[in-house]
């Protein structure tokens, strides 16, 4: 069944103090593989200078984000099949906002410090409200099972915001849809962590996260509740003082 | 200008922006598109020219109630307002400094101001030329 | 050891404005961007022209005269396009800011800009045909 | 007395458990990684935090050694595990007959087991195969891996470690008499090529130490032995779920995130660099999958991925042990200053880290005891709170 394509893999190259360019690979590839697949086959046969992220390979770990095509992807559930066809080219590319530290390998060092200052939860309870409503429905609802939380801190949305492209200060999607996953009112110390320039109040609804995240997030929607949040707090804390 | 953030820590919350920015500018987004739509229609409505724009003498008479100057300088403040507001966010998008930011903040209040008052002293006038 | 490119930086600001493979989101932040710098450059333009009518009929109404020039024609005609499609964006802003329709501010998007086209077209038989 | 300074090859969870315990026990450790954390075997395994349960009746050793470590990891590490516990179901007769061996052979390891009803086991998980005949639970449990390894590596790093990301090992650096005192690096990021020096090198790079070990003229009897394994898009079950059955393919089925992961085959390859997946491979885990969750043949695959086990000792596949074993090239081939961990399970990182910090600390002469059983983690966040 293994069908087989011809495509170009057009690599982002940079090693430190020389101009990045572009690096076409003529390669084989079977269409129900995934991109990851393909990146990885290019440094095992190709060019093993090739440097990239990746570590689980099925959407739990975070570090295989990347640009293809000019859109933020996780590489490693992305199949080809849906980005490019026989005889193309398939574009890969790191992600934007963040420094590159070699090809397509970025650090996110900041990003990760920014989700550790809101305190990101990484387990919660399996029965916490989901974002969808009616919520999804789970095996059994009333246990006190533990899972892992949704965002998987990839930074796809980091790269996708317009807003994250004008200055590293701005906290971003992901770090302000985990303050709202906590809630201002279970945290009141979150609320001068984002009521701020560098917080809810830079998001201009582009709405660009959620349409790239890929783990059931929906940053966008999690930051204009914050917003709501915010707002409800500071005015009963004039109401309160008044 | 955009220095490596490879070491750089997560900086304290910068009191650029807060609720009642936002606010200001969320109400006076809706209240301009009421007020804007009425401007509109008396624009394009109840002017003497073919295209319904007013003349001078149409303007004067259209002063005279003074309930018109009055929804005119709302209409002024609301816009100043918003406007200004949205245009600081533009210039946060383009990430200046401290000082920068606050002498900008400074400049778009003193020309709100400035254009708040002009435009008052505008509508009082003309509500008089008419008596 | 990493490069400073490929970092966030204010000089690519032009990137708000072409929002190629981007969502229709970016579209919508793109367009009420610049609709709103080009309304609050008529703003303040119309405020000095409106500056006109403190110093009599004639200064004013000869200015008057120039609206049928049809470049300016043409630039209130935009002026009255900008507004209307930053309004009704604005308003879907402030909708899916209170959680309003939040999961379908696409469909909001569209909607407004149908509403935005049939209000434009209105106009501008108005300002040309009427 | 300067601190002994210690190179580690290779960010798998061996290396940054290796990495921790001797920034514990006042080594000067740097770890050198040609890609990143968890870039090798240990990114891509199914997340199993191991009870023990599966190995029970066939491999003792490592069974008490998981069933130990699973507890410890538990209490060291809990942010980074979804600790639902497990199930072993059984599904046919030949299933019902393994039971006898396995309820002795659990209670031998120490592994706490309670059988269920099929109605109990099905009100815990309703979406398991209907036709089940007999239950256990039994305390597995899931891990997310790269996080699980961050929060060593971070810890380490709090603690003095540095971390080389992007350098591939390329040779050993040899004094007069033969013996490894240092490395010769690529720095991948910067294409520029250095030697550190060291008292000790620890080989930890599981799958592929057999080809460092190379470098140094030696060879370790590491035999990579990979195993497919297919995430599907939906969390069917909260705990993980196994066949009870001799350990065979495609019989664990283990939730993550909102998602469960099918595992494994078990066969021998050669080339660890890229080991191909197969169709006939995928087929199997369906197949299989759908015997333990009906559920899966409607629901999609998200992410298909193969990972080398780099398994100890003579035979191959099934039948080699999971333990790890840990070289002292002094003793084996009279070449000093490398010692070489392989084996093991995931759930195991921190017990072959102990043996290695311990034959480490052995050869520099260093007596502070190991402590990392009773150490607490830090956040996998610190990893990046500290920039190197």
């Amino acid at each position: 069944m293994s069908e087989k394509w011809n495509i170009i893999l057009r690599i982002y190259r940079q090693k430190e103090g020389e101009a990045p360019h572009m690096d076409n690979f003529q390669m084989e590839v079977n269409p129900d593989e995934y991109v990851i697949d393909a990146v990885e086959r290019a440094w095992a046969f190709h060019d093993r200078t090739i440097c990239f992220r990746h570590a689980c390979h099925h959407s739990t770990c975070g570090a295989c984000g990347m640009r293809v095509n000019g859109v933020e992807k996780l590489t490693c559930i992305t199949l080809i099949r849906d980005v490019t066809y026989d005889g193309a080219t398939l574009k890969v590319e790191p992600l934007r906002n963040f420094p590159v530290v070699s090809d397509l390998a970025v650090d996110m060092g900041l990003f990760y410090r920014k989700m550790e200052k809101v305190d990101a939860r990484a387990v919660l309870p399996v029965t916490e409200a989901e974002i969808e409503n009616p919520p999804r429905k789970w095996a059994s609802e009333d246990s006190e099972y533990i899972r892992l939380s949704d965002c998987i801190e990839c930074g796809l949305c980091i790269s996708a915001c317009p807003i994250m492209a004008t200055t590293p200060e701005y906290l971003g999607p992901a770090p302000l849809a985990a303050a709202q996953d906590h809630g201002i009112h279970r945290k009141p110390e979150l609320l001068s962590i984002v009521d701020c320039e560098d917080g809810v109040w830079r998001c201009h609804s582009a709405f660009e996260c959620t349409a790239v995240c890929p783990s059931f997030v929906d940053p966008a929607r999690r930051i204009m509740d914050l917003r709501k949040q915010v707002v409800g707090t500071r005015l009963s804390k004039l109401i309160g003082k008044a | 200008m955009s220095r490596s953030t490879l070491s750089s820590p997560v900086s304290g919350p910068r009191p650029g922006e807060n609720t009642w920015i936002w606010l200001i500018k969320i109400i006076t987004g809706p209240l301009l598109v009421i007020v804007l739509g009425l401007h509109f229609v008396v624009n394009h409505y109840l002017g003497s020219m073919s295209s319904g724009l007013m003349t001078y003498d149409d303007v004067i008479r259209y002063f005279q109630n003074p309930i018109i100057p009055a929804i005119e300088i709302l209409f002024l403040v609301t816009v100043v307002t918003h406007s200004l507001i949205g245009l600081r966010g533009i210039v946060l998008d383009m990430n200046p400094t401290r000082t920068t930011l606050t002498i900008i903040t400074w400049l778009l209040v003193f020309l709100g101001v400035s254009a708040i008052v002009y435009g008052i002293w505008l509508a009082l006038t003309i509500a008089s030329l008419g008596s | 050891m990493a490069t400073t490119r490929n970092q966030p930086s204010a000089r690519r600001f032009w990137s708000w404005f072409i929002p190629i493979r981007r969502d229709i989101g970016s579209w919508a932040f793109a367009l009420n961007r610049i609709t709103a710098l080009g309304l609050t450059f008529y703003l303040f333009l119309h405020l000095i022209v409106l500056g006109l009518l403190a110093q009599g009929p004639g200064a004013y109404d000869s200015f008057l005269a120039l609206t049928e020039n049809p470049f300016i024609k043409l630039g209130e005609w935009a002026v009255v396009a900008a507004a209307i499609l930053h309004g009704l964006n604005g308003i879907r802003i402030v909708l899916t800011s209170f959680g309003v329709g939040v999961t379908r501010q696409k469909q909001l998007f569209y909607g407004f800009m149908v509403i935005a086209i049939v209000v434009i077209l209105f106009f501008t038989t108005k300002m040309y045909i009427g | 007395m300067s601190k002994p300074h210690v190179i580690v090859i290779g960010a798998g969870f061996t290396g940054v458990a290796t990495a921790h315990d001797l920034a514990l026990r006042g080594c000067d450790v740097t770890v050198v990684e040609r890609g990143d954390i968890c870039h090798g075997t240990s990114g891509r395994t199914h997340g199993l935090l191991h009870s023990g349960g599966r190995y029970a009746v066939k491999d003792k050793e490592s069974a008490v050694e998981c069933i130990d470590e699973n507890l410890i990891l538990r209490k060291i590490v809990p942010q980074v595990i979804e600790p639902n516990g497990g199930l072993f179901i059984g599904l046919n007769e030949s299933d019902l007959a393994y039971a006898e061996q396995f309820i002795e052979s659990c209670e031998e390891c120490h592994i706490p087991l309670e059988e269920l009803k099929p109605q109990d086991a099905l009100k815990l998980e309703p979406n398991i195969n209907p036709k089940v005949l007999t239950a256990f639970l039994i305390p597995d449990g899931t891990f997310d891996p790269l996080r699980l390894a961050l929060a060593f590596a971070g810890t380490a790093k709090h603690n003095g470690a540095k971390f080389r990301t992007y350098h591939e090992v390329q040779g050993f650096v040899m004094d007069g008499q033969g013996n490894v005192c240092g490395v010769k690096v690529l720095d991948r990021a910067a294409n520029k090529t250095e030697e550190m020096r060291a008292d000790v090198v620890v080989n930890a790079t599981g799958a592929w130490s057999g080809e460092v070990t190379a470098m140094a003229g030696l060879d370790a009897p590491v035999k990579p032995t990979p195993g497919i394994m297919v995430a599907y898009d939906q969390r069917f079950v909260q705990r993980a779920l196994n066949r009870l059955n001799v350990p065979s393919d495609g019989d664990i089925i283990l939730p993550q995130r909102r998602m469960v992961v099918v595992g494994t085959t078990s066969y021998d390859a050669e080339n660890v660099d890229y080991i191909p997946v197969t169709d006939d491979q995928i087929k199997l885990m369906l197949e299989r999958g759908s015997e333990l969750i009906p559920g899966i043949r409607n629901s999609k695959p998200r992410g298909i991925y193969m990972a080398a086990r780099p398994l100890v000792g003579g035979g191959s596949g099934r039948s080699m042990a999971r333990t790890f074993k840990c070289y002292d090239h002094k003793e084996t081939h009279n070449i000093d200053g490398l010692v070489t961990i392989t084996g093991g399970k995931a759930t195991t990182l921190r017990a072959m880290a102990e043996k290695t910090a311990d034959v480490v600390c052995a050869k520099l002469d260093i007596t502070t005891p190991c402590v990392t059983k009773e150490t607490p983690l830090l956040s996998y966040r610190q990893y990046y709170a500290s920039p190197n």
